[in-house]
């Protein structure tokens, strides 16, 4: 039936789009990890917090105004002052560079040389930490993320696709957008990482953190740099899922949609974050399509895309990019 | 006794500086874990321009003491608990490896110890990372630095982790020349090395030391092709430093003779002939 | 003192929901206190207790304001429902699901403690059919109609009615269920779209509302053919979305908005005395109403008990009596500064369950609020009665239950 | 055919016929050839290093007998019979045990812990009786246990029995990596640069431990070793490599006086 | 002075091999026990057991499941909850298919059939390792709780998809169902917890735990040195999900009553156990109690003295909860990464040694 086929095309274009979303997510475990071996866990909260930062300073809202309030007895809420969206923007980097120091001199730079399951646990404290954090701070209210960001079905695919098959593609300008700044991201990063020095250095670090600190890598920095990119990136996921969804706790929960993709296109490689989003993206929304709403009842995506990404692993241990596993004695 | 804390300028009355010293290291002790006592008070001091040798068994705290210098104990979670250690007159505690680095000391660290996922060359050119001398003069070194170990050269596109053992040490001790250091901390860089090739990296050693004016202070077990090198040597045992002097004088005294070189009175034993596991030393008793 | 524990969530992924709805339940009674010095001269006390939305919290905050002589449960939370039916029923304190939990506690014979008043679940499915029949001159055949839902336990309850309806009426029924949280609803929206469903019914709870209504808005679907239920139908659902949302419909168990005397009073005597829960900005949404209407009825019931039994400090028990008599009407509703807020009706020994009426609200984005657009709806007691008894008969023979009223 | 017949060494040391027997071995990762066709066998009762230069294929020859590498050619004859395809763990419970060039110790484990990891192919009780510690398992554990102390005093290594190996320096770890391998009394014992890293005394004390495990259990070694001191003074018989190649084979004094090996290896001729 | 092992000499292997090698430990554990089995179930209300003690007991359970996995043969696994889920819905459906059958049984017969799940679901651990692993199990998570979601079966068709565990008893003592009373609860439940850590502490200190360990340390070697891969994972899979699907059951039966299997099973419940393997210790039974305790406790008291004792409102509190519990994470893990059991045998270690410091 080419009626069936056309729909599968377009499921399979916005899989692709999905991919894209959660790409964004699954870069910034993929920078952290390349530079230190740690699996980081508090990435989804960071997203969370750097939504909820650029919103609170968009809206001139009161940091822990609500804490204030309860102790002092006061009513302050807002600086009734709106910050324009670019500046926002702005504002939070810094604060998530300022985070990223906090992170490294508080927690990291003690524990160096610590295996990878001790580093992981101390991302979950600090996940811990930040959701608490980020709630007092602005609230746990839902809040609308409006930075201008196109939204709703492009019109232009829709009217071409229409005119060529017969039925119009829904694609959201959103996720345009986001693919747009997902292949931008993904460039950068990937010219950052393989052809400077301290890309070099960040690799360096991940392997042996001893080794490193003896050829003069300071770690601090590398750290300090690396959890603010990720920072960064963060923010950029934070905005894109926040522009869907409004800003709230459940934002914290896209890194879920983000580790299947993570390990399906290697921990450690950036290009593969965005290759292994597309190829669960489109996975599990054709599957979905095909197999998982009309036979199975639906709600099947969760699932498959870690089965997708668990089949790729059984041939391929350490994702499709991933550095080796190096086995040797 | 002084304390850990970070204070630039020393009390010269407490400290006296040698004018040669350009590395002291005063009576420190060393305690992992905050409970495991290793160094019970070393004090050694490195000549500027010498090549001094740090001898003694297993477990003596030969690591440690390297490690103790080049703050990399930090990560091992152990501590200095005592005594000083003063590079170029100044106290280095609290710098960070990375400063050292920057101010010229580098360690290799026992046990290799190279980036497993990077290549030989990437594994070279991290060595480089605190240059600011720019790529020619970087590039140039490699050169340098494959041309004192061709095996280098021909796996340098290999990744470090698939290496055979003896491949890493070179890589390792590559990786420190790249740095240009002043100083140089060698920990045991004749482990699992050919017989030749020990012979080529004292000789680089030396070599370095010679026209570049670059400072050694190595662990080494290997006695004997340490003191044919060194011009200084400390033995260490159980966190203690036991004996010290010249190297020459120290080859020729006759319990180093018997235990560190393995010579009796009637020239090299055969390994076949050991017959009692245990023997006192006289410094010991 | 009156204790009125109040199993909140304030954190969490639910918070945005569960904020204004304690907010609400706690200034009620408040304005009591402050106002009329409490009901029948005793003071009231709400105990608030975090729970996340997390089953275990729930059963933790049960167990420790239990002791306190708490009369009645409002946990929120369809779970915690769960958890807590059959302890409730062990400790013999009654619990209110008001418009949640478990549809067949309707059938106060069977679940003799539990009330669902004033309308639960299978209602809700039907008065939104009802009022889409309305809307079509009384004829679904052949129309298309699908259900978006929480795959929870919440999510499936119409499922059952919606099917039998859907048999009755002849409309073809789409299930798509979303998971938990719900960010990510392509495929679904992709399959509405493909397949252009006349309707769009949503049991959804949390993000996964705005996000329904998000793409909704993206696919261009029709607003005013998508309705959501009374928990997918709040200020927090739709104010994300922008203008885009405008004409979007919901189910609405009570009215909206802060236009009835009693808030001139709760202006009075609560917010405007710095007395109010949280940050005090949620008064007039939908979910603070809610939680207001839910602490009216509980005092009710409290005025019930105390009169039956001629006692002001009533027991969990007393409390009991006082819900399973509680008569609501205009007259009443008027007289406490609510008229037409909720629906009349009268809870007896076996129904438990109110009237079952719901109303339909539409949301005006360009003035931010929620309208009423339609008046008490009935639901098909001839399709639910029959599926609560069943369900409730299968309860009390899996858990060896005395039937009461006898 | 194998070769059964003793044969006596130059220093009067009679060793048995051929245990294992390597023919035309090439082992290649990717583009590397790490072994090129390398035949040679181990004698029931000797002592056989292999030596050659760093990268020449000795760690890689020794993972292909312990079945860790598969090499793309050639046979391994192990007894008398071709050894087919096996997973390390098959090779390891044929007898066959080993220690590591870079220290593959179970640091998180005590030192008693690691040793007795050793004696795993001995103990055979099944999980519910270990579930209980009851009868069997408990039984066992302490007859293994008795074997396991015996190493430990051969060894000398008494003192630091309860201490977590990650704790221990280099010297000490190579020492209980060895007590590992005897501890599972294997019939052919083979050794990755057991003395890198230790000064002369120290490789003394080794060089006993090695002697007395050759002498006292009959035990056949295969041994790498950089320490040209050390090989010629305890081997019966060397192979030497290069670049993947063998470039000599024989007794000692053969290796010694061989040109290939004295330019390939040794640099100067050793006395 | 009290803290010696001078003077406390072992003359046998056995004794030198027994779990607490110091006389002050072993009198320590003795009373603990004591108290646990002859005094608390005659102080505990309704509160203490349904708040506090059982859960500890299960997760401790839980805990000490996955700690075999992890923390013994260092195996990452993030599907606890999917495997608590498989031993709750398994006893529900023993439960209820055999009504007649006693708890005890129900209770290890849901411990069986988790651990068959759990053994097939760690094949992929033969090729797959660390963090990888770890996220891979999160399939098995998703999976099963979208299977007993989505297949009636499992619910026995009711219409919400809850199950609820109906009345048993065991020596006429009822354990399920609303009625139960707080001291049976929580002796049932301590039964297994003794039991079981009994168990596990066998387990871990004989071969298999060697092997485990061998494996978790370093895999290559152990293969070399004669582990059996294949069967070392696949039993550290297999018993630690029998250990994981007991706690299921417990969390079903007779703590909870009633569960939705998102909701009480979902990747929360995967990374709390895990969170409480870490924090406690990772290879340590005294760990797993630990950091139980820790987690399941620490937030009720920091409740208890935020909103009981100081009046704060409650979502302050449950937002500091969150702030604390994560700062005293990091703090625990920068003073001592190995955990809480770590931090407790520094402390020995010193105190063996006090009054001199080294
Ligand atoms: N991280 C650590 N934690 C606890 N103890 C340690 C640690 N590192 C080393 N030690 C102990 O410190 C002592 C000295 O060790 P060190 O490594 O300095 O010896 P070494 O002289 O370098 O020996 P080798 O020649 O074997 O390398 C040893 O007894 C060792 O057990
Ligand atoms: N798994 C592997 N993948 C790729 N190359 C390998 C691998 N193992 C060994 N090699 C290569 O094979 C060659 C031989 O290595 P091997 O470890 O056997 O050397 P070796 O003789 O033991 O040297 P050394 O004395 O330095 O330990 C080396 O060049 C090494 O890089
Ligand atoms: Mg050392
Ligand atoms: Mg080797």
């Amino acid at each position: 039936m080419p009626d069936q086929l056309l729909f599968g095309m377009e499921v399979a274009l916005n899989g692709l789009m999905a991919g894209v979303m959660y790409a964004l997510v699954a870069l910034g475990f993929v920078l952290i990890f390349k530079a230190s071996g740690i699996f980081n866990y508090a990435q989804g909260v960071m997203a969370l917090f750097a939504a909820m930062t650029l919103v609170g300073i968009q809206n001139g809202q009161v940091p822990f105004s609500y804490l204030i309030n309860a102790i002092f007895g006061t009513d302050i809420q807002y600086f009734g002052w709106q910050a324009p969206a670019l500046l926002a923007i702005l504002l939070t980097v810094v604060v998530m560079a300022g985070f990223a120091w906090l992170v490294n001199r508080y927690i990291f730079s003690h524990l160096v040389n610590q295996e990878p399951i001790i580093l992981f646990m101390a991302t979950i404290g600090l996940a811990y930490f930040l959701e608490g954090v980020a709630d007092l701070m602005w609230g746990s209210e839902i809040k609308k993320l409006d930075v201008g960001l196109p939204q709703g079905i492009n019109d232009w695919i829709d009217q071409t696709t229409f005119e060529a098959f017969g039925y119009g593609f829904f694609i959201d300008n959103l996720d345009i957008v986001a693919t747009i700044i997902a292949a931008l991201l993904v460039a950068g990063l990937v010219l950052f990482s393989q052809y400077t020095k301290q890309g070099r250095a960040l690799r360096a670090v991940a392997d042996d953190h001893q080794a490193a600190l003896s050829v003069g890598i300071s770690l601090n920095f590398i750290w300090v740099l690396v959890w603010s990119i990720a920072g960064f990136v963060a923010l950029v996921a934070g905005i894109m899922w926040g522009a869907k969804s409004g800003v709230q706790f459940s934002l914290s929960l896209i890194a879920l949609k983000a580790l299947p993709v993570l390990m399906l296109g290697g921990f450690t490689s950036i290009p593969g974050a965005i290759v292994g989003g597309l190829i669960i993206g489109v996975g599990e929304k054709l599957f979905e399509f095909l197999i998982g709403a009309p036979f199975l009842g639906g709600a099947t995506e969760n699932w498959f895309a870690y089965v997708l990404a668990l089949v790729f692993l059984v041939f391929r241990p350490q994702g499709l990019f991933g550095e080796k596993i190096i086995e040797r004695v | 006794m002084p304390d850990t804390q970070l204070d630039a300028k020393p009390d010269p009355a407490t400290e006296p500086a040698t004018e040669d010293a350009l590395l002291e290291v005063n009576n420190i002790e060393v305690i992992y874990n905050h409970v495991i006592l290793v160094l019970k008070g070393v004090s050694l001091s490195v000549p500027k321009g010498g090549i001094t040798a740090l001898l003694g068994g297993n477990g003596a705290g030969k690591t440690t003491t390297l490690k103790a210098i080049s703050n990399l104990l930090r990560s091992e979670r152990g501590d200095v608990t005592k005594g000083s250690i003063l590079y170029k007159g100044d106290r280095i505690q609290g710098l960070s490896p990375a400063d050292l680095v920057e101010r010229g000391v580098i360690q290799v660290m026992e046990g290799r110890h190279c980036f497993e996922h990077l290549t030989i060359e990437e594994n070279l050119l991290t060595g480089a990372y605190t240059r600011r001398d720019g790529g020619k003069a970087t590039a140039d070194d490699l050169e340098m630095v494959y041309d004192y170990f061709p095996r280098l050269r021909e796996r340098r596109k290999s990744q470090a982790g698939y290496t055979s053992g003896g491949e890493q040490q070179m890589c390792a001790i590559g990786r420190a020349m790249m740095a240009r250091p002043e100083m140089i901390l060698l920990d045991e860089p004749s482990m699992g090395l050919a017989p030749q090739l020990v012979e080529q990296i004292f000789g680089i050693v030396k070599r370095l030391n010679e026209e570049q004016g670059v400072t050694f202070l190595l662990a080494e077990q290997n006695t004997n092709v340490a003191l044919r090198f060194a011009h200084y040597g400390y033995i260490l045992e159980s966190g203690r430093i036991v004996m010290d002097g010249p190297a020459a004088d120290l080859r020729e005294n006759p319990d180093v003779k018997e235990f560190y070189l393995g010579m009796s009175d009637e020239g090299r034993k055969s390994f076949r002939d050991v017959r009692s596991y245990r023997r006192r030393k006289r410094w010991l008793s | 003192q009156l204790v009125f524990p109040s199993l909140s969530y304030r954190t969490g992924p639910y918070a945005a929901g569960g904020i204004p709805f304690a907010d609400g339940y706690a200034d009620y009674f408040t304005l009591l206190n402050e106002r009329d010095g409490g009901i029948g001269g005793v003071p009231t006390r709400v105990i608030e207790c975090e729970t996340g939305y997390n089953t275990e919290k729930g059963v933790e905050c049960y167990e420790s304001t239990k002791g306190e002589g708490a009369l009645v449960y409002q946990p929120l939370s369809t779970g915690i429902t769960y958890q807590l039916i059959p302890k409730t029923a062990a400790d013999g304190i009654p619990m209110h699901t008001m418009g949640y939990g478990r549809t067949s506690a309707a059938n106060g014979e069977v679940f003799n403690n539990i009330f669902n008043y004033p309308a639960n679940y299978w209602d809700g499915a039907s008065i939104a059919i009802n009022y889409l029949l309305s809307e079509n001159d009384g004829s679904l055949e052949g129309k298309k109609i699908a259900l978006l839902y929480h795959n929870s336990a919440y999510g499936k309850e119409p499922i059952r009615t919606l099917q039998e309806l859907s048999v009755k009426h002849g409309f073809e029924l789409t299930e798509l269920p979303v998971d938990h949280p719900g960010q990510e609803q392509k495929s679904q929206w992709l399959q509405i779209r493909r397949e252009q469903p006349d309707y769009v019914i949503m049991w959804g709870w949390g993000v996964m509302n705005q996000v329904a209504i998000q793409e909704a808005a993206n696919i261009r679907y029709p607003m005013d053919q998508f309705i959501g239920n009374w928990w997918a139908g709040s200020e927090n659902d739709v104010l994300p979305v922008g203008d885009a949302a405008d004409g979007y419909k919901a189910l609405a168990m009570h009215n909206v908005g802060t236009d009835f005397p009693i808030f001139a009073d709760l202006e009075q005597y609560v917010t405007g005395a710095g007395k109010a829960a949280g940050n005090g900005d949620q008064v007039g949404t939908v979910l603070y109403n809610r939680g207001f209407y839910a602490a009216m009825l509980a005092a009710e019931a409290v005025k019930k008990a105390q009169e039956i039994h001629g006692e002001p400090n009533i027991t969990p028990a007393m409390m009991r009596d006082g819900m399973e008599a509680l008569v609501i009407d205009e007259a009443l509703m008027e007289s406490l500064g609510m008229p037409n807020f909720g629906p009349a009706f009268t809870v007896s020994c076996q129904d438990h369950g109110g009237s079952g009426q719901g109303k339909v609200q539409q949301w005006d984005a360009s003035a931010k609020e929620w309208k009423i657009i339609t008046d008490w709806i009935e639901s098909d007691a001839s399709v639910i009665d029959p599926l609560i008894a069943e369900d409730s008969a299968a309860y009390a023979a899996e858990n060896n239950v005395d039937l009461a009223c006898q | 055919m194998l070769d059964t017949d003793t044969i006596t060494t130059p220093d009067g040391r009679t060793i048995g016929g051929t245990v294992m027997d390597l023919r035309n071995i090439t082992l290649r990762f990717g583009g590397v050839e790490a072994i090129k066709d390398i035949s040679f066998d181990i004698r029931e009762g000797e002592i056989r290093a292999i030596i050659g230069p760093n990268g020449a294929g000795k760690s890689s020859m020794l993972n292909v007998i312990s079945g860790f590498y598969v090499p793309q050619e050639g046979e391994v004859w192990y007894r008398g019979k071709l050894r087919p395809k096996m997973k390390p763990y098959e090779v390891a419970q044929q007898g066959i045990a080993r220690t590591f060039q870079n220290i593959a110790l179970f640091e998180g484990m005590s030192v008693l812990d690691n040793v007795m990891t050793g004696r795993l192919g001995h103990m055979k009780t099944n999980m519910l009786s270990q579930a209980i510690w009851w009868g069997r398992a408990a039984k066992e554990e302490t007859e293994n246990r008795a074997a396991v102390e015996r190493v430990i005093d051969f060894l000398e290594i008494q003192a630091i029995r309860k201490t977590p190996v990650g704790r221990l320096p280099y010297g000490l770890k190579k020492r209980v990596e060895l007590a590992r391998a005897l501890a599972a009394e294997p019939s052919l014992l083979l050794l990755d640069e057991p003395m890198a890293g230790m000064n002369v005394e120290e490789k003394e004390d080794m060089s006993r431990f090695i002697l007395d495990v050759n002498d006292e259990f009959g035990t056949t070694i295969a041994l790498i070793e950089h320490d040209m001191g050390v090989v010629m003074d305890l081997s019966d018989r060397v192979v030497v490599m290069d670049y993947g190649r063998k470039i000599g084979d024989g007794t000692p004094d053969e290796v010694r006086n061989n040109q290939a090996v004295i330019d390939a290896y040794l640099g100067v001729a050793h006395d | 002075m009290l803290y010696r092992e001078a003077g406390d000499f072992k003359t046998s292997y056995p004794a030198d091999n027994q779990t607490f090698p110091i006389k002050f430990d072993r009198w320590g554990y003795w009373v603990i026990l004591a108290f646990a089995i002859f005094v608390v179930p005659f102080l505990v209300n309704d509160y203490w057991a349904s708040s506090l003690l059982v859960p500890f007991l299960i997760y401790a359970i839980a805990a000490l499941g996955l700690n075999i996995l992890v923390g013994y043969c260092g195996q990452v696994s993030l599907g606890t909850g999917g495997f608590m889920a498989v031993g709750a819905y398994s006893s529900y459906k023993f439960m209820t298919a055999f009504p007649w059958m006693d708890m005890f049984t129900v209770t290890l017969l849901s411990g069986l059939v988790t651990a068959a799940v759990g053994a097939l679901f760690g094949l992929p651990s033969l090729r797959i390792k660390g963090f990888y692993l770890a996220v891979a199990t999160l399939a098995a998570q998703f999976f099963l709780v979208w299977l007993f979601n989505k297949v009636p079966w499992f619910y026995n068709y009711s219409a919400s998809g809850q199950i609820s565990a109906p009345e048993r008893s065991v020596f006429g003592i009822t354990v399920t169902g609303p009625n139960t009373e707080a001291w049976a609860q929580y002796a049932f439940s301590l039964v297994f917890v003794i039991v079981l850590a009994w168990v596990a502490r066998n387990l871990t200190r004989g071969t298999m735990g060697r092997k485990w360990m061998a494996i978790r340390d370093m895999d290559i070697a152990a293969e070399i040195i004669g582990v059996n891969p294949l069967r070392a994972k696949l039993s550290a899979f297999a018993v630690s999900s029998f250990f994981i699907g007991v706690s299921g059951a417990l969390f079903f039966t007779i703590y909870l009553g009633a569960v939705e299997v998102g909701e009480a099973f979902g990747i929360q419940k995967s990374f709390l156990v895990l969170f409480m393997v870490i924090i406690g210790g990772l290879g340590s039974i005294f760990g797993s109690f630990a950091g139980a305790a820790f987690l399941v406790l620490l937030p009720v008291v920091l409740k208890l003295v935020g909103v009981d004792l100081l009046g704060w409102p409650t979502d302050i509190v449950a937002h500091l909860n969150l702030v604390i519990v994560g700062a005293l994470i990091v703090f625990f893990l920068i003073v001592e990464p190995h955990g809480l059991a770590q931090i407790w045998r520094v402390t020995k270690e010193k105190l063996r040694l006090w009054p001199f410091p080294h």
